[in-house]
């Protein structure tokens, strides 16, 4: 797929929980072709001071409308300039960028694990298993009820969910690497599954451990800065836990990412 | 049609946009957005005679219309440089520049002269910022007497043209640039970027791995204006300036300053297509005032 | 309540905000604006032994998050300083540091000689950067050799603290800084502003009258904080930070690379209650975080 | 008077003519005290890149809504942003900043001689000599009829008015200075007179001219660029034709200006 930048109306953007925004864009061929993972590069063009672009996932698709969605908290200077906009402001996209998760056809299971706006790729992810015959999981955490949004989204997407927050206002009370644990210890070792995951570093490094106690195989996406986007900058590196036959020790966050091997990268935070 | 056309040295240029160094990858990172063939030339990344890792994350922080960077010039080395990325690069139609760097003078020779087999490369840049182990950490390009050594020794073993990429982290540009271009350079490309630094408050951590990295973006024009301007005083090769030049305007800021060509660098992040619009820029710039060929402007600023 | 002070040498300042010379007048202009003694001390716009009218229009100009400016140190001279500018500036409760500039190392001398007799000057603060037309037009500050001899020649006709201010437009600003040191400096401000120039595509004239200015403003910020970093590590005496800082977050980056106070400079002009908010935003900030001595964060910087 | 900073609300913003913009802000105590020829210094909040503030003339004021209005053109990026402020929106102003035209009580009359934005000033100035007795001459000039404004507020303020416009559309065709050759060739010499004068550089340079050529007094408004605009930068200097008696050779355009006797200054571009 040939990357390009648009100029594109904003269709509609709607504040779904505290300080989290669902901005939906005009963008028909990105539409049909995004692929969960796969990210765009916002210029946010009330900051003049703002160099960078900032990235965010694709959160959902509607091909028939020709509108792609992200899911954005606002976390700072850029994300809150993003957050002013209005439906018929005009925004410059870059994209599509990235790679996305990918699975074979043999899995009987896919465990996703989201943290907070890491639910972000996920709505995509199941659009795209709609018709997948495998078991579909979603772990979801949240801080409070304040911040949990996509509910009415999941409902009718088909993955059994566990969802909890860590004040107990919706779902079970605590962190989502509990009853994560619990389930994959519940599991039969013969399965063939394989778990997604995004979250903030603290869950990655959590899940990375209990993927490792039960050898199950495992995508992350992460989320480093990024000046352009595309590789042309080298300036978002993700370590490797081991050098490449080649010898490389890094990969590019935004070209061979955001999505990687869970066990092949070394969080630097 | 207006005439865009210009010489660095020997080679002509249809146009006077180049891409810079490491803010462009190996050209292929931008085929998808553009037809690069409408570029003046394009500079590749900087080769190594040896592969680099490059430096620990992170590696960018963005600053007041600026970014800090220290990438520590990740590459696969000459060799793979060949094997990987010439085959691309070989099939362009615009100027090639391939810019090298090393961490001794040898370092410099021993790559040139690899890269002297392939067919079509347009001119060397060389990346005097590399930081010299054995000289006390100080780069090349902070010492005149390195920076003509470095340039005679590269001069021995090629005819092509040679450019020189200056850093204005030192007192005097134009010492070190009259230094190349007594060795031989045939043109000098200014300027690198400024040394600079950012702490986070919150983790009391610097915000770049490396503590402190290399400023770019539209905060240092005006500095690498001025020593753009000094250089072509003091010099008689034609000067390539670069620093903060997003668009058109800018671009012609530098060639009004005496400029034979200019490249685009921290702006091909923000814009992939850039370099490109700046080409349109300046051609839309000419016709509408009058300008029959471009460089009747090279040098034009009114003082005094 | 946090204990905010900070000391220069000898000279203890409740506050480490400063003002940094040429962006404050001579204090009177901020007096509508806010009690000027909840500032740590005030530097004066620069004082020369004779008058200087200063430079032809246009002197100043906006760039990208900076501004060039070439103002030409207009004053009426050390005398006329004392009969006008010193009597409401003696009246103020906090430091009052006077700049001083001179054409020779001799000025410097006979203007600190005539601002001996005032009573309440808090410290001296030497600026190196007028060209020094002896010398070639090369300024004091870019000579180590230079700086060295005026600072030794002022510390032998004052018992004051003397503060050394430095350009970041050198090869090496710890070399000029050690200098200062050895020769009897108790403190180095840094960084005066960066040489810069714009030019008007539409006139084809500078947009300064003299064609290059000091660029100063955020977009200098990330080249400052390098050089204080630089000087902290290099030298034993205080190190003031100076450059784009336009908040208490900006300040904190400096006294996390180790400076002991900041200037604050071309962010008056912006928001003339900008030093005041740096007090009170370094005040907020060590309530927040429950920092009881704001010195504590002096180079505190985590680094490796 | 004290200056300061406030952060008013705007109370309305309407596009007067062709690109030129009236903005009226809440601001009892400046509505109160304001003299024609002052300025305000206005902070551009979506331009980050912006450095400084940008400077206006205070237009007019209404003391019992407690409001200052300023006329503006878009001239580049920070009067652009400006330009898309709506009612409501809060703005960052310093002043109030610069001195004022002044006159004697002896004056017969007073000619104002505006060159398009020019007149931004003078309809202070007319509402300041509402209840003067002398007579008011205004010569007011402009490119088209589609820069025209102010037409209304002048009609109510009592001034005799000759209107020109370059192109004919309004008024008499051609440069305000013919007719106002003409006036000034009129008058007997004997009169006590004051001429003020708002406009272009080259208007400022003919109409100096006439009031050399008949001997009027006269002040200007200059629009220098400013960093600051209350004398802390140095940076807005006015050449003296004849330095002082100190031997000062600049005075400050926002602080000892921006009026200036026209006889006094030398324009510099
Ligand atoms: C591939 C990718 C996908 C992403 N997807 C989403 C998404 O779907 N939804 C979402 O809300 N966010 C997402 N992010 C993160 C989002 O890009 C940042 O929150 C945003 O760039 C912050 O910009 P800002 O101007 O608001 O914050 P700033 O004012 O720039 O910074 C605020 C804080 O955030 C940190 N920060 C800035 N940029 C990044 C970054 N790129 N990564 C991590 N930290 C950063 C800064 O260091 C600072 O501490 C994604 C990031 C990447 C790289
Ligand atoms: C005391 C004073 C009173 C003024 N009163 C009015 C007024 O009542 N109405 C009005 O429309 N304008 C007035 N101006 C001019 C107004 O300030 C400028 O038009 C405005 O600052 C331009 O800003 P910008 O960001 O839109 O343009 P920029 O993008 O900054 O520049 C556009 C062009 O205008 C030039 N320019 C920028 N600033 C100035 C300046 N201060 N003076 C002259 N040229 C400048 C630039 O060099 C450039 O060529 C006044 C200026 C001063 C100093
Ligand atoms: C991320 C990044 C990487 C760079 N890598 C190189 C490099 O490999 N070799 C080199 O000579 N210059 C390198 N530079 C410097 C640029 O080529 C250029 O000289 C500098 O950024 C100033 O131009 P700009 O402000 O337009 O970016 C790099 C700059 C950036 C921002
Ligand atoms: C308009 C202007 C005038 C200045 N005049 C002086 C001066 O007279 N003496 C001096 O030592 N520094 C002078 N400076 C330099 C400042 O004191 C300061 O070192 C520099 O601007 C960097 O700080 P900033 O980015 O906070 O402005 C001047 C700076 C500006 C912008
Ligand atoms: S963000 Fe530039 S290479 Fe990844
Ligand atoms: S604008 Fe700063 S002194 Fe006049």
């Amino acid at each position: 797929m040939s990357k390009s930048v648009i100029q594109v109306p904003v269709v509609e953007i709607r504040e779904v929980a505290e300080g989290i925004f669902r901005l939906t864009i005009s963008a028909p061929e990105w539409s049909r072709t995004a692929r969960a993972g796969q990210f765009v590069n916002i210029q946010i063009p009330q900051r003049n001071d703002l160099l960078w672009r900032r990235p965010f996932s694709v959160h959902s698709v509607d091909p028939v409308r020709g509108t792609l969605d992200i899911l954005f908290a606002v976390a700072g200077r850029g994300s809150a300039a993003l957050s002013e906009h209005k439906a018929g402001d005009s925004l410059n996209v870059l994209g599509l960028l990235g790679n996305c998760f990918t699975w074979t056809a043999d899995l009987q299971e896919i465990i996703i694990a989201a943290g907070g706006l890491g639910i972000a790729p996920f709505i995509l992810l199941l659009q795209q298993l709609e018709n997948w015959p495998g078991k579909k999981t979603l772990f979801l955490g949240f801080r409070s009820s304040r911040q949990a949004c996509c509910m009415q989204q999941l409902g009718a997407l088909g993955a059994e969910m566990v969802l909890t927050t860590e004040d107990g206002s919706l779902g079970h009370r605590g962190l989502i690497t509990t009853p994560l644990d619990d389930y994959l210890a519940s599991l039969d070792k013969n399965g063939k599954r394989m778990l997604f995951l995004c979250g903030p570093t603290p869950m990655m490094r959590a899940v990375r451990e209990l993927t490792q106690k039960y050898d199950i195989p495992a995508q992350v996406t992460v989320e480093n800065r990024m000046a352009c986007g595309f590789g042309a900058c080298v300036g978002c590196p993700v370590e490797l836990a081991q050098p490449r036959e080649d010898g490389q020790t890094y990969m590019l966050a935004c070209k061979d990412g955001p999505v990687f091997p869970l066990q092949e990268i070394v969080f630097n935070d | 049609m207006t005439d865009l056309s210009t010489n660095i040295g020997r080679l002509r240029l249809d146009n006077p946009v180049l891409t810079a160094s490491g803010t462009f990858g190996y050209a292929e990172e931008f085929a998808d957005f553009y037809d690069l063939n409408r570029l003046g030339g394009v500079v590749t990344k900087t080769v190594t005679l040896e592969p680099r890792p490059g430096n620990k994350p992170p590696r960018i922080c963005e600053t007041p219309a600026g970014m800090i960077n220290s990438i520590g010039l990740p590459n696969a080395g000459v060799e793979q440089f060949i094997a990987q990325k010439w085959p691309f690069l070989q099939q362009l139609k615009t100027a090639v520049i391939v810019n090298v760097a090393g961490k001794t003078p040898d370092d410099f020779v021993r790559a040139v002269e690899k890269l002297e087999v392939l067919q079509g490369i347009a001119a060397y840049e060389l990346n005097y910022s590399c930081p010299n182990v054995k000289e006390g950490g100080l780069s090349f390009s902070s010492n005149a007497r390195i920076a003509e050594q470095v340039t005679a020794l590269v001069r021995a073993v090629t005819q092509r043209p040679l450019i020189t990429k200056l850093t204005p982290n030192v007192t005097s540009i134009s010492e070190i640039g009259r230094a190349c271009e007594g060795a031989g350079a045939d043109a000098v490309s200014a300027i690198n970027t400024l040394v600079g630094m950012a702490i986070d408050i919150h983790t009391r951590k610097p915000r770049i791995a490396s503590i402190t990295g290399g400023l770019s973006g539209p905060a240092i024009r005006p500095v690498a204006l001025a020593k753009v301007y000094e250089l072509v005083k003091a010099l008689t090769i034609p000067v390539i300036g670069i620093g903060g030049i997003m668009t058109a305007e800018d671009a012609l800021e530098f060639i009004l300053a005496g400029a034979a060509a200019v490249q685009i660098g921290t702006a091909n992040f923000m814009n992939p297509v850039a370099a490109l619009q700046v080409v349109e820029g300046l051609q839309r710039h000419c016709e509408e005032e009058n300008i029959l060929r471009l460089m009747e402007l090279r040098g034009a600023v009114q003082v005094g």
